[in-house]
């Protein structure tokens, strides 16, 4: 197997873009996790319906998708809101697996849903076009095209901002309590059904941004969210439940092992090996990389 | 005899549950009705393992591991080794117990969402491996067929009324000894552990061996469910088996009919089920799953402990002291 | 013999040395008291003798088997019954089955319905006889602690730890928690306990081991304890000269 | 109480349901119809190529009664045909739910159709236990090849009306050694490299292709073998891999969506030059109009193995109902039909022309008449001009054919060229 520095670098470059949205993925999936103990298993849907809106605005209005991407981030953000207020809300304080009952149901309905509206025009796949499609960026050993670059820059700049919100905010101030003592974050006078609102609606915009920077480098269709959010799923345990630095070194070393793995034992070991890393990590560490809640 | 005593409420109901659908088998000609109802009760069984397992606080997000090597072990029994399927219904789900046994062992000391995620990690890499590794033995992507629980030459009808039959025995067995298991000392422990695993150590329950016994049996019951499955109604069993889907089945099923009890699970199959043939029958398409979906998460909302309570509320008010002494809820 | 031997027991967790180098013995049927300011290491004492956790060194015996390193359920089943210092029973069963329990497993009770009439006989023992059917939801806190005295009770232990089962309690309830560990202590059972309340201790128990900062400062009689100056250093702090002592 | 109105209101719908479950007792039939089922995916991620395979069956259910239904002896009666949908919703459950639905409830005279060929094989066991005939649709050659549904007349209910996988993959093998090898590496063996869906259609498409390179013995190097889960769409990995091997050849075997990803992941992230390895020939279920659109400037050059192709329309006379299926399809359905749309279509036409000789609905007589079946082609070519299943395997010689894709500016879609074979091509293979 001849394994030159081209070939390496261009291995590892597919793995830290894959990484990139699994990490905005589990960012999400863990913000929401970390504030409300909810699993939402139809998050990989709310990543979908993000990626078909930024496709609607561009194909139909002919609007940038790295414009429309915030459009479409608002969108399911709002979306993620009335969720949490008609679902996660009233099953609070039954058991924990009916939760993941409701995500079941809400894969059914969304998945469903958009698969009704874009299927009969657009058959299974679509992809989001953009302007800089066939742009490519030299750099000597590999050529990278634009969207990479505009798909890493976007990816880390909203971590970056996220980060300013949870710790230079008043907001992020009441998500990271609640986080980490929900009764007490309420004894402080904390508006927590506030925060749960506004978490999770952030938690669907970043999913909503995956799903568009997903969409914009592979064809997707209404059912390609659901393996994504359960390998982000096992990336938020891999890192260390509630906690964003886990999500976000979790999310690339995922990308990267899976990058490396398929090259190494082939396409058919790619989700797999994405567990057997799980399960090696939680047998070493139980709690994940990095402790709960940080 | 106390523990017949005991299970006095119980064999009331599988009485019930036994004739009723006999009395319906006499009632309906209707093909597709037995075949419907045969589903629902192969499923009964294998919503009634995941319900085991869950009764000891270990939600499997990976049930189809269980289902699919029932199958696959049984069918390469009969097919291969030449068991009659009769028998080879009962010896292949051996090694799905065996797999239960490995995946509790794995996951002894995780619990909530790291056990389910690694028990679904688990199905993808058993899925690679009955593809590549043991690619020789299962044919790969092709699959294998099953031969026939009714011996051959049956008409098709009687062989209709015969996985019936066959199909409601095993699943009120099932019921008797899962209640059996949840009325014993075993189960006990069981909901002990699922409440608080260090004050069961306390009280000299050895958490991991229960834990473990919970999977392995869990993992015999699935196991049969899905030979059952392959010899009367698929007749085929090919790896798509160990997808997500077949895993959420019965974790629909169970919170749908009520945890804790083993009356839930084959209240929620027959009902989810027969819901979901309905609308695919008369709506059909997008709009029936969507309405399907709507439908679920109507009851876990309004119906957060399932349909159980309501029905146990209902059947309490015939005399019948159907309600157990304290409703277990999770 | 000691019915329980506790030698050179240490634990640390991360930077913090709960307990260092412990030494102490409990004869059978004989009361011990532990006490100790807060964060003294008398609840990570318990947890190591119960395997919660086991010592980083040292060994503890009971009744000549080995503990150290034993798992909590093999321990429990030798013998060693405990409370915990925040009431848990197990909540979706019955206070009859929450006793069912400890006396079918570490009590060893063949059948299940043996278990029910025994376990309903401590209930009544420890004052809950009319709440058996309840589930532990709806219990007061006076309850909670009588039921987890129950359960420890059930599981036939020779040995008892009771992790501050009085704290919280007021003086009337205390006195009949007082005359129900005397009633326990008939049965032979021996008993290590935790409190905070020195009057209760004084009052109930034949030999006090006092901890502070992990360490064993005084072992002894109530009396001797109460005029051990180490002792009232440590429970009332470095005041200048101690000038007004031992009240 | 908010909370008892809520469970009230769900009880009474639960209980509606028990009701409503004896609604799915089957619809009376209408008395008088032959019932075909065509067994395909409505939902799931193959419902677009089941929607059409839906629209293809309407078409000619509608053409055939319109002039007037079949003429049935035994009823000496022209019955009118009636299309009954069965959806295996893209899974192995669904496919065994569906034809449970279709034989038992709906008692269709002949089932037909499908894309997935795991779930037509799922299916097949409750076909052959009902003995019905089943003119299946996808490209498995294992209808009818296991040696369960071997030569055997009893359990031959299977009439594969598909090109196989084994047709495919020798297909491919003949055009790469005829037009790729002579250009590419004449004198060294041609470094072919593959990259297919880790699946039942995949693995028969390689199998296919390993059996003709072991038959011709002709200089053909398998460099690789990367595979893809169904669903995924990003291969760069497999691509880079496969890029650092030099093949002459990528064959990228997947279904629409994959192959246009795996395409454009290959020349435009990966950087294989479509000058140096020549990319194709692709699977003919990826030929429908929007691989055209798609695929875009890069699939310039690139080659597609066609059986029905959306926009060349090989001469001759053999073609003439293809232009007239094409046009009546596109004025009914605004879009351009797919190849398993006209599987669907002349699947149709076989079954009606079999009753017709069979003279009768049972099924007995059906497999019969299909066992001896003699009628002129329909839309899909086959060899010789008529539809005849071989009495081995019951499969259709069909004409497979490369189209080789170059730019359009006028319409910015790919417009195809027939290149081989030399009889239907109408030029030859042009090097990039």
């Amino acid at each position: 197997m001849v394994l030159d520095a081209g070939t390496l670098l261009r291995i590892l470059l597919w793995g830290l873009v894959s990484g990139s949205v699994y990490m905005l993925l589990a960012t999400g999936i863990t913000l929401i996790f970390g504030v409300m103990k909810v699993v939402n298993f139809a998050h990989g849907e709310l990543m979908m319906t993000g990626a078909f809106v930024t496709f609607i605005l561009s194909h139909a209005f002919g609007l940038n998708p790295y414009v429309g991407v915030f459009v479409s981030m608002a969108a399911v953000g709002v979306l993620g809101i009335v969720i949490e207020r008609v679902g996660f809300r009233r099953l609070r304080g039954t058991a924990k697996i009916n939760e993941i009952f409701f995500s079941i149901a809400l894969i059914l309905i969304l998945q469903n849903a958009l698969a009704r509206i874009f299927v009969p025009r657009f058959r299974e796949y679509v992809q989001i076009k953009t302007p800089y499609a066939t742009e490519v960026l030299d750099l000597g050993l590999i050529t990278l095209r634009y969207d990479f670059v505009i798909l890493l820059v976007l990816a880390w700049a909203t971590l970056l901002g996220l980060w300013v919100v949870l710790y230079r905010t008043g907001l992020g101030r009441d998500v990271r309590g609640t986080s980490q003592n929900r009764t007490a974050a309420m004894l402080m006078g904390i508006r927590v059904e506030r925060v749960d609102m506004l978490t999770f609606g952030i938690g669907a915009a970043l999913g909503a941004l995956a799903g568009s920077l997903y969409g914009i480098i592979n064809p997707f269709g209404p059912y390609a969210g659901t393996l994504p959010a359960i390998k982000a799923f096992a990336v938020i345990i891999l890192g260390g439940l509630g906690s964003v630095r886990g999500a976000v070194v979790g999310g690339l070393l995922y990308g990267i092992v899976e990058s490396v793995a398929t090259f190494f034992l082939g396409g058919s070991w790619r989700d797999a090996i994405a567990f057997v890393l799980l399960i090696v990590v939680l047998l070493t560490r139980p709690q994940g990389l990095f402790r709960e809640g940080a | 005899m106390g523990a017949l005593r005991r299970l006095r409420r119980e064999l009331i109901v599988a009485a019930l549950m036994l004739g009723l659908p006999l009395l319906l088998l006499t009632l309906v000609r209707e093909l597709f009705v037995l075949q419907v109802l045969t589903f629902v009760f192969i499923f009964a069984i294998y919503a009634q393992s995941w319900n085991l397992a869950a009764h000891s606080g270990q939600f499997s997000l990976g049930h189809a591991t269980f289902l699919g090597l029932g199958s696959y072990a049984s069918i390469i029994a009969a097919s291969r080794l030449g068991l009659a399927p009769a028998v080879a219904l009962f010896v292949g789900p051996i090694l799905p117990a065996l797999a239960g046994f490995a995946i509790g062992a794995l996951c002894r000391r995780l619990r909530e969402a790291y056990f389910g995620m690694v028990t679904f990690g688990c199905t993808a890499i058993v899925q690679v491996l009955v593809v590549e590794q043991f690619g020789w033995l299962t044919n790969r992507w092709d699959g294998l067929d099953a031969p026939r629980l009714a011996p051959e030459g049956l008409p098709v009808e009687r062989v209709a009324v015969l996985n019936y039959v066959i199909s409601l025995a095993l699943m009120v067995a099932t019921y008797l000894v899962v209640a059996a298991i949840i009325r014993s000392r075993i189960g006990l422990a069981f909901v002990a552990i699922h409440d608080n695993e260090t004050v069961a150590a306390a009280a000299g329950v050895s958490v991991v061996r229960y834990r473990l016994l919970a999977m392995g049996v869990a993992g015999y019951i699935g196991g049969v469910a899905g030979a059952l499955n392959g010899h009367t109604l698929t007749r085929h069993i090919s790896p798509g088996v160990f997808g997500l889907e077949d895993s959420i089945w019965p974790v629909l099923y169970s919170i749908a009919g009520g945890l804790g009890t083993p009356e839930g699970p084959i209240l929620g199959t027959l009902l989810v089920r027969v819901f979901w043939e309905w609308a695919l029958r008369r709506i059909g398409g997008f709009d029936s799953l969507i309405l399907i979906g709507l439908m679920l998460a109507l009851v876990v909302t309004a119906l957060p402990r399932g349909i159980y309570p309501v029905f146990a509320r209902a059947t309490a008010a015939l005399g019948a002291r159907l309600t157990p002494n304290s409703v277990k809820q999770p | 013999m000691s019915l329980l031997a506790v030698r050179r027991v240490s634990k640390r967790f991360g930077g913090l040395q709960a307990l260092s180098e412990i030494d102490f013995d409990i004869g059978p049927g004989e009361i011990v008291g532990l006490i100790g300011p807060n964060g003294a290491g008398k609840s990570t004492l318990i947890n190591a003798v119960t395997g919660v956790y086991p010592p980083d060194a040292g060994t503890i015996h009971f009744d000549g088997h080995e503990l150290t390193g034993l798992a909590a359920d093999r321990i429990a089943r030798l013998g060693v019954g405990r409370t915990f210092q925040i009431p848990q029973p197990f909540g979706s069963l019955s206070c009859l089955e929450n006793v069912v329990v400890g006396l079918l497993f570490a009590g060893k009770v063949a059948s299940v319905e043996a278990a029910a009439a025994e376990a309903r006989a401590i209930l009544e023992f420890v004052g809950l006889g009319d709440k058996a059917a309840l589930a532990p939801g709806s219990l007061t806190i006076v309850d909670l602690r009588k039921l987890e005295l129950a359960r420890a009770l059930g599981t036939g232990a020779r040995l008892l730890l009771l992790d501050e089962i009085n704290t919280g309690l007021t003086a009337a309830e205390i006195t009949e928690a007082i005359r129900l560990i005397e009633r326990v202590k008939q049965r032979g059972t021996a008993i290590l306990m935790v409190e905070h309340l020195v009057r209760v201790i004084m009052g109930a128990c034949e030999r006090i081991i006092v901890l502070d900062f992990g360490r064993k400062i005084a072992e002894g009689t109530p009396d001797e304890i109460a005029r051990d100056p180490a002792v009232i250093r440590a429970y009332l702090g470095g005041q200048k000269g101690g000038g007004d002592a031992g009240r | 109480m908010p909370r008892l109105r809520a469970t009230s209101l769900v009880t009474a719908a639960l209980l509606i349901t028990i009701v409503a479950g004896v609604g799915v007792l089957p619809a009376l039939a209408q008395l008088g119809t032959v019932r075909l089922g065509l067994l395909t995916s409505m939902t799931g991620p193959a419902a677009a190529t089941g929607e059409d395979q839906r629209r293809a069956a309407t078409l000619a259910v509608d053409e055939i009664n319109a002039t007037g239904g079949v003429m049935v002896r035994e009823a000496n009666a022209r019955l009118k045909l009636e299309l009954v949908i069965g959806d295996d919703q893209t899974s192995r459950e669904g496919a065994v739910s569906a034809v449970t639905r279709l034989l038992v409830a709906d008692k269709v005279a002949l089932v037909f159709g499908g894309l997935g060929s795991a779930f037509g094989m799922a299916a097949l066991p409750q076909i052959r236990e009902h003995g019905v005939p089943y003119i299946p649709t996808p490209s498995t050659p294992l209808f009818t090849r296991n040696q369960d549904m071997g030569p055997d007349p009893t359990k031959s209910m299977v009439f594969h009306y598909q090109a196989t996988g084994l047709m495919y993959g020798a297909g491919i093998v003949d055009f790469l050694v005829r037009e790729i090898k002579p250009l590419m590496s004449a004198d060294r063996p041609l470094r072919v490299a593959w990259l297919y869906q880790d699946s039942p259609f995949g693995a028969e498409y390689v199998r296919g292709y390993n059996d003709r390179v072991k038959e011709v013995g002709a200089g053909i190097e398998t460099v690789a073998l990367e595979r893809f889960k169904v669903g995924e769409t990003d291969y760069r990995t497999q691509l880079t891999k496969i890029k650092a091997l030099t093949p002459h050849v990528l064959v990228p075997m997947g279904f629409r969506g994959e192959t246009v990803a795996a395409i454009q992941q290959a020349v435009l992230d990966v950087g294989i030059d479509p000058k140096k390895t020549h990319i194709g020939p692709t699977c003919a279920c990826a030929d429908d109009p929007l691989y055209y659109k798609d695929l875009g400037r890069i699939g310039q050059y690139t080659t597609i193995l066609s059986l029905y192709s959306t926009h060349a329309i090989p001469k001759g006379a053999t073609f003439a109902k293809w232009a007239s299926y094409r046009k009546s399809y596109q004025e009914k359905f605004g879009q351009l039909p797919g190849l398993l749309g006209v599987s669907a279509y002349d699947a149709v036409h076989v079954a009606a022309k079999a009753i017709e000789r069979a003279g009768s609905v049972d099924k007995r007589k059906v497999i019969e008449a299909l066992g001896k079946l003699e009628m002129d082609q329909m839309v899909l070519p086959v060899h010789g001009g008529k539809i005849r299943f071989d009495p081995k395997y019951r499969e259709v010689p069909f004409v497979l054919f490369v189209q080789e894709m170059f730019w359009d500016e006028k319409v910015k879609e790919l417009r195809p060229v027939i290149v081989w074979p030399g009889d239907l091509a109408e030029a030859k293979y042009k090097q990039p």
